[in-house]
């Protein structure tokens, strides 16, 4: 029996698989995403009503306020999503699957990206609408797209680091926070220059960090993944 | 095939396990005893991949572990402490995603057969977070057998099984060891273990203190043999 | 636990003399800058604490990359040590910063990007320690905190060109054009000199005695689980 | 053996054997703790950084800056504080302790507002230095207590409720956060009438919200708390 | 004293106990047997004022639930699937805990007695989460004894347990039963409840199918029995 070969299941088709099965169960509960959108809106209301801006300001930060949204959110969804593989020892089955880890890094990536876009569909769209600014400029949606790629690779990374300690709870944001930082200042500057219709040169630093930072997070964490999930 | 060297877990600076050799071949049902916090699970997470050895040398299936994980994982069947299930998912939709992973030929067919096999064919759409403790145990062990793994790594799989899936278990377990399948289960029911095992190994002070064939044990039962181990 | 080797011995005599120097010349010997006054003083040991501060850092992603390829805990241990004395003197540079931005801007703290980002990666380590200390599992712990200290080692450049990014009060010294920034005579620049030496050795010393401390509680636990046994 | 007597447990004492529980848990790792300061701080250097708003700005938003702040990390508190009980179903444990449901509810609520109290002792000397404001004033302190006894009444029900759900890490926010801003708003508002130093008649209106919401509040979560926790 | 009289407990649309009948005195040990998913767990959880019963009247220790759930609560041992203990807490730490809130007079000497009896007197210092299965299912025992219970309601209290510590859970409940205790314990191990049952009750479908006294079994084996109940 021993070192014969046996066929593996295909690279691509494992990481569907699995980003199959978290999106089937979300779409079956759809919590996870509520969950997520109920918080984005409260978190702008929550902004405005103890910041109490007046208007110029208000379009001021837009950016500002709606990467803060979006990371609080994607902490959220980051954190569920990771917990779900731990509750009943779902982690150590995928562990035990014939898959390389890269496939369940990049399966678990795959649809945390894609609950996020899914709120950022939905949660810009409002706020266009709640506060009157025009948001559907394709240089600000780019910006939230690559922002949203490079967040979403370290936090997959983190969010399977935090929720094998015992802090699960609260370690997430504090992990993840610092080490985004970059990441949202490079996406709020960027995104305002695109908002204030700035030139290239001057939003162009911005999305050379973001792209700097996309490559450099999303290589570390696939390269060290497997040191995170394994025991 | 399993073969175990010298295995050393440390957990802080307590030695777990210090310094196991086992080796079990094929067809041989090697049944892993010993008191609570022994270290069987312990044990059992290092074969299954799961876990580090701190030292040592460990060969399941024929391939070294941790550098040959993806094929070792590829033979192994493993029912731990936890289900390994997904709460939101239908007992089928697991099943099914699992079959993936493992590239199974004919994935619903044998999905379909397993389920049988643990009798929940009848509440195979119902999402396992609503199972009782038993039917979520028969499902760990359908998922464990889905893919008609070479070694299996069973961590007291009686647990909460009532009497039709304990004879259940019973006749998977004699089928498999039957096959020509390696079986390393632990157990703490003595009788069980007895009927089922062709071979006894006690598991005590990190060491694998006793180790006897079921045919040497003589008019010896297994629980004199096993109290007569631990007393030294 | 054996004694003090006599290398050690020296150095720590060493560091002390080199420390009380670095106060003799900074307070004493440096002249007194034209514009901030006596003050500015504070700058020598700003730079020193801020420079080894991030070299612990840097040194502590070092060493994570090693543990991952070795898995030997004795690296984790290295990295561990020099994240722990690091904090401590990047936050003796926050704390001298804001003594200083006292007088020279006017405020105790202001948000500013250098300011910001050295907070950050405050930050950074001290969500390191609560990531270990969320762990029992030594080996489990080591792994996770080398590749916690890796990502965080990703934050340092960006903390250092942070200051060319944004149009900012943080000074710039190396690398400008020196054109708006306060005139260094010679024996200024000799002064920041000498502490940053100053400062390696003294860091190299009291790591030195962290990594002992490490060993000593080690076989502190060992004994104790004899005596358990 | 029936209907005879048994001596219970003193109400006061078992409510301290609760809180003491959870302090001295607490003390040993300091983890919850030290999660929810880092994430204090984490939050302010965020606000910082996407809103970047002026000195003239800054000072009007002090007091909501800072209780955005205390909610977030009084959910992180909460959410934490909860987890616990039911992680190996010590809730359960609890519920089957011969003791009233309202000491377990106020033992848990005092072992939470001690937390709250603790962050915010840390987070606003550190606020104060970080923007150069004195919040050393008796009224704005008085008022931060005030603001936490609401905020925690409710959140100790709350989060007793959300932990039961399958979605308890998230839950909580969304439930907690639209019944809190009345208490969010009038602490905000109190604050900075002590703040800007403003007459005591347009402090008191802000003040006898948060009294009486206070008291309602606490009323009511001590007399449906065993509604939230019964199966 | 337990009298439970047409008690339904509904999970949704579905009946999980649909009208079930049960009474114990002191003195009394049932045995609580069914097939996995029956409602065991359910209907213990009731018993033990955890979970509110759809309709029907329940009666442990003299007293109604769920209204006069705290005086049933005094007089209540539980051992459930979970160990209901605190991670982060040592095991001294636990009880002593649970020693207060149910004002147990002597509380040290008790812990220190209760400890010796489940064989953790060595590990009293060390945090529970560090634990292994059988040693945290042991101290669960330890908490449910710890104020000396009139009524004992033990879900599975065997699982994981090794050896000995079966033999001490064997020597704890036949001594509380023959104090006058009343206890109710599920388990899938016949051979065990045969032993030490003076009652086997068989829970199916919603109800108590069938209930038999130990010395009403003549020659017949509970295994026999219990399959020829479920046989119908
Ligand atoms: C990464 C951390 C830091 C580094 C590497 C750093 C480095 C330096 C250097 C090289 C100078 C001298 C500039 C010159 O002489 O032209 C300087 C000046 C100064 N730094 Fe920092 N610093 C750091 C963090 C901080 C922090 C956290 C604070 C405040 C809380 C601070 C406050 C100051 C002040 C007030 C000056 C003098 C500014 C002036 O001349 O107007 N620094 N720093
Ligand atoms: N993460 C850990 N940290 C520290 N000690 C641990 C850890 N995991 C297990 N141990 C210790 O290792 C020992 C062996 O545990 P293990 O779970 O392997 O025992 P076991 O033989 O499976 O016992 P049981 O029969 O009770 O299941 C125990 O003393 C336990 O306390
Ligand atoms: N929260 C719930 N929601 C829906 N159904 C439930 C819930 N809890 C239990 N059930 C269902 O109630 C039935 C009885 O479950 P219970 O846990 O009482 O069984 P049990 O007799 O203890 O089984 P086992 O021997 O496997 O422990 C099962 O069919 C289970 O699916
Ligand atoms: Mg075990
Ligand atoms: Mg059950």
């Amino acid at each position: 029996m021993s070192r014969e070969q046996k066929p593996k299941a295909d690279y691509f088709k494992s990481i569907m698989a699995i980003t199959r099965k978290d999106l089937s169960a979300e779409l079956r509960s759809r919590e996870l995403l509520s969950a997520m959108l109920v918080f984005s809106l409260l978190v702008i209301l929550i902004y405005y009503f103890t910041l109490e801006l007046d208007i110029k300001n208000r379009n001021a930060i837009t950016a500002g306020a709606l990467w803060v949204t979006f990371s609080f959110a994607g902490t959220l969804g980051l954190n569920r999503s990771m917990a779900i593989e731990k509750d009943r020892g779902c982690l150590d089955g995928l562990l035990l699957a014939p898959v390389d880890r890269s496939v369940i890094f990049f399966g678990k990536a795959l649809s945390n990206l894609a609950f996020m876009f899914i709120v950022e569909a939905i949660v810009i769209p409002v706020y266009a609408i709640m506060y009157n600014v025009n948001l559907l400029i394709p240089g600000f949606l780019g910006v939230t797209i690559l922002g949203s790629v490079g967040y979403i690779s370290v936090g997959t990374l983190i969010s399977a680091m935090s929720v094998q300690t015992r802090t699960r709870d609260v370690l997430l944001p504090i992990l993840l926070f610092p080490l985004v930082i970059p990441i949202l200042v490079a996406a709020v500057k960027a995104s305002n220059g695109y908002l204030l219709n700035l030139q290239w040169s001057e939003i162009s630093p911005w999305i050379n960090v973001l792209l700097v930072y996309n490559v450099i997070f999303l290589a570390v964490s696939f390269m060290v993944f497997d040191q995170v999930v394994e025991e | 095939m399993i073969e175990v060297k010298s295995l050393i877990k440390r957990f802080g600076l307590k030695n777990v396990l210090a310094g196991v050799n086992f080796s079990a071949i094929p067809g041989e049902f090697v049944v892993l005893l010993g008191p609570n916090g022994a270290g069987k699970t312990t044990f059992l997470r290092i074969l299954a991949s799961l876990s580090r050895p701190t030292l040592g040398s460990v060969l399941v299936a024929g391939f070294k572990l941790p550098s040959e994980a993806a094929e070792v994982r590829m033979r192994l069947g493993v029912v731990s402490h936890n289900p390994l299930l997904y709460g939101d998912l239908t007992a089928e939709e697991n099943l099914d995603f699992f079959g993936r992973l493992y590239n199974i030929h004919g994935r619903d067919s044998r999905i379909h057969e397993v389920l049988g096999l643990v009798g929940l064919s009848a509440r195979r759409r119902d999402l396992v977070r609503t199972f009782s403790r038993g039917m979520q145990q028969r499902l760990s062990i359908a998922r464990s057998v889905l893919h008609d793994p070479d070694v299996i790594l069973f961590d007291e799989p009686y647990t909460g099984l009532d009497q039709d899936a304990s004879e259940m278990l019973d006749g998977v377990l004699k089928s498999v060891a039957a096959a020509g399948r390696t079986v390393v289960m632990t157990s703490h029911d003595l009788a069980r273990a007895e009927d089922l095992g062709t071979r006894f190994d006690v598991l005590n002070n990190g060491k694998i203190e006793n180790s006897i064939k079921k045919q040497d044990m003589g008019t010896e039962n297994l629980l004199a043999y096993y109290k007569r181990v631990l007393a030294g | 636990m054996s004694p003090q080797p006599k290398v050690l011995k020296a150095l720590n005599i060493i560091s002390l003399v080199l420390l009380i120097g670095g106060y003799y010349l900074s307070l004493f010997y440096a002249p007194t800058e034209k514009v901030m006054g006596n003050v500015q003083r504070v700058f020598y040991f700003h730079v020193a604490t801020a420079w080894v501060g991030m070299l612990g850092f840097l040194l502590a992603a070092l060493f994570a990359v090693i543990y991952l390829a070795k898995k030997d805990l004795k690296w984790d241990a290295y990295g561990l040590a020099a994240v722990e004395i690091s904090l401590v003197f990047f936050f003796i540079t926050i704390v001298l910063g804001s003594i200083w931005a006292r007088p020279a801007w006017g405020t105790w703290w202001t948000w500013e990007p250098r300011l910001t980002t050295a907070a950050i990666l405050e930050l950074i380590y001290l969500a390191y320690l609560m990531l270990r200390q969320g762990i029992e599992d030594p080996e489990q712990r080591a792994r996770f905190g080398a590749v916690y200290t890796i990502l965080g080692g990703l934050s340092i450049p960006l903390t250092l060109v942070s200051i060319r990014m944004f149009r900012t009060i943080h000074p710039v010294v190396i690398g400008s054009g020196g054109s708006e920034k306060m005139g260094m005579t010679d024996s200024m620049v000799f002064v920041m000199l000498y502490c940053i030496v100053a400062f390696s050795i003294i860091f190299a010393n009291m790591y030195w005695h962290r990594l002992r401390l490490g060993q000593l509680a080690e076989q502190v636990e060992q004994a104790k689980m004899k005596l358990e046994l």
